[in-house]
């Protein structure tokens, strides 16, 4: 029988050693996978290099504790601001930055997943991020050649899961996570609940098990509210 | 003198957009043009992070927490919305699926160059975000920002001076003070507020203006 | 109000020019889009380039006809066996083909979609289809560089569709549709169903309507029964 | 002397699947292995139209004919499947995903290379499948075949005459006589039929056999 879940932290992430690569799903704070972020804590690895979206926000929650703690050595991210944590350490010359522009992060781990070593892309051409990089005109634009982003680990956060590995995710939960799923040689997967296998519809997976190496039942409820808007006038939210 | 007001801007660029075209709205000041497009004007607004339709802000007590905009503001899903994941929504971005994408910016050059993302003129972390796919990717790029810096500096500019996010991007620009469209002259004047003399935009402006052709 | 519904054949395919690129949806007679291509015979287009895992096989039924009124001049394609129309043109020399491996296929489409003018992949290297292609070893492997395979038109088959053009597709009828309806400039759609707009739920639309240009409800029933299976032992099925 | 049937070859096969393996069979032959896996080892079979997890061929009197294999004939979906479109299927493939692929073949060379998709001799129309994704992306490929050609040539050779389908991909193969390891030193060969001396066998292959180290 397959059976990809585990009964506790300690098996979930067992294995993951000094120096992987690992990438965390979540955008703002939703879809973040921070049990399994608490639980790399205590698991111990070091000089990681951490592939995400953002560097955290509450400094008591996900990345920010993980990077307080000393155990990134770098981060690739599309936007690290907000995060105070990561704002010293970075200031401090205590950790590493690569800025990947969101969409370029997205498809070099879906090239990771995919096979796809290295693509050619419009996007960043004639800017900073552009630097050192080989450009070439392609499909009557001018792009850049990007690389495949592939990892020793992925940390993802889903609403079901099943025996198989099988994944939905909720609302803007999904984000990061099903590309992060299939670009890592070890994901694992935190999910708020596990099902009978059969219970996900086969039209409806995300994720398909393939991809998932190991689940872990985190129960933890709702995302905390969001940032508030900055508006100035808004008719409609007057009603 | 009156310049428009940061409602009237968000105003004038929403009466621009027609029913039916897929739009990202930039976090900061773009993120209020949603607010004047009337729910009977079918726009279907896209956020980076996997919404296509994504409707107004939740009251404050029927908030649902798992969904965020682009500028991790609680929002809700109009009815006909999708979710999907990052690659398939960047894949509507950079595809070329996108009518119109609206930004903020520090400057924009008189050849649509812009630059919105860092200003390097302190030791402030780098972060980009979406904003380089959405300038290359979108099938039109307009801008809103206010027309010159707090202390009077011209935003809209011959060449930008700082770092750039995409080259040769942007078609319009919204400001306090004028609508301008970026053509192969340069920059034309659509549009001035109430009080403002074409001779006063020019002042305020780092490039030479056009006339509508 | 959107609404991407239109109630003629006609209205379905206008504008269709001669020389099209036309992408062309399904795997064998599972999620074919027959009755457009039935309508773009109808409608007149010649000269086309199509884009098809297969060239079809029933002589009376969709992409043969197409190709037996003359309307083909090229086919692009992985799989163009079964199809007596097909191999009568080709071997008469009236039907260019270009034969693609089914993945690169299927990347190149989605590259399409997606923005990526072009991209590297292992699949190919050191083959007859590799002849004439930039060779390079990137990310630890010999690659070649494959393009993006834009199209004028995409002709795609679905279960369920809304009048913004979000849809759904049925067991493996899914196939290649959903990528072919991100890579042309002009997506139109067959739908087996036409649902109130909210009635697909959103975290189960597998087409966003961003896609999709025009929506024909085209109720057909079911494909017909595949190949029958050419085994010699099967235990399992003699229960 | 006493070749492996059909059956018997698949059955080989099916045993050396361990539980839990990600795999596709290639069409033809190859399809008759899952028959000889049996349902409490659960192996999760791959079509490259979409499929993942598909079932035995359905009872003639339930056939659902939305659901078709590479070989276009009608299959089941195994409770856990799932279905994804062609790009996220061949994602699988190309992406190092499938634990196994196993394939038909012309030829096999003494280093893993593989000519299956056509043999160039007739003027037949060439197509080609999936089976270059499926021989340069699967973390294993296995081949099934007759040892020799029906006018008794080699299929094992130390080149192959057909046109490659992938460069140094397959890692054994099972054929009517033997099973067949391909490592570093060449064909190995692990198992032979009934009868079947070591010195015949290489009398029917086109290329150095080596007992197992």
């Amino acid at each position: 029988m397959i059976d990809k879940r585990v009964a506790s932290m300690a098996e979930a992430l067992a294995g993951i050693a000094d120096g992987s690569t690992v990438l965390v799903g979540g955008f703002g704070a939703v879809g973040q996978p921070n049990a399994l972020i608490d639980g790399l804590i205590e698991q111990g690895a070091k000089d990681l290099i951490i592939v995400a979206n953002n560097a955290g926000m509450d400094a008591k929650v996900g990345l920010p504790r993980l990077m307080a703690a000393g155990r990134a050595r770098k981060l690739v991210c599309s936007f690290p601001r907000g995060s105070t944590v990561f704002d010293e350490l970075y200031k401090a010359g205590r950790i590493e930055l690569e800025v990947v522009p969101q969409g370029t992060l997205a498809e070099r781990i879906r090239a990771a997943g995919a096979g796809i070593p290295a693509f050619y892309t419009p996007t960043g051409v004639g800017t900073k991020l552009a630097e050192g990089k080989e450009q070439r005109h392609v499909g009557g634009r001018d792009c850049i050649l990007e690389h495949a982003l592939k990892a020793d680990v992925a940390l993802v956060e889903a609403w079901r899961a099943d025996r198989w590995g099988n994944l939905t995710y909720k609302g803007s939960g999904r984000n990061f996570n099903p590309v992060m799923a299939a670009a890592a040689t070890l994901t694992v997967v935190q999910s708020q609940h596990i099902d009978e296998l059969g219970a996900l519809d086969p039209e409806a997976v995300v994720t398909p098990g393939i991809f998932v190496s190991r689940v872990l039942h985190v129960p933890y409820g709702n995302p905390p509210p969001g940032n508030r808007r900055a508006d100035v006038a808004r008719p409609e939210a007057k009603r | 003198m009156k310049p428009f007001g940061r409602a009237e801007m968000a105003a004038k660029l929403a009466a621009d957009i027609p029913e039916g075209w897929y739009v990202n709205l930039g976090i900061g000041l773009p993120t209020l043009v949603a607010d004047y497009v009337p729910a009977e004007r079918e726009v279907v607004f896209h956020s980076e992070n996997g919404i296509l339709g994504m409707g107004p802000a939740p009251p404050e007590d029927a908030v649902d927490t798992w969904l965020v905009n682009a500028g991790k503001e609680n929002v809700t899903l109009r009815t006909g919305a999708s979710l999907v994941h990052h690659a398939d929504s960047f894949m509507m971005i950079r595809g070329g699926h996108l009518d119109l994408c609206v930004l903020g910016a520090y400057e924009v050059a008189a050849n649509g160059d812009i630059a919105n993302w860092t200003t390097s003129l302190n030791d402030a972390v780098p972060a980009v975000g979406g904003a380089m796919d959405l300038a290359a990717g979108a099938r039109r790029l307009w801008v809103m920002m206010e027309h010159t810096t707090k202390d009077g500096r011209p935003r809209l500019v011959e060449r930008c001076a700082y770092p750039l996010t995409a080259l040769a991007a942007v078609k319009r620009i919204y400001t306090n003070l004028a609508v301008i469209d970026v053509s192969a002259r340069g920059f034309e004047v659509r549009l001035v507020a109430d009080g403002v003399s074409f001779e006063a935009l020019q002042e305020r402006t780092g490039a030479k203006l056009h006339r509508p052709a």
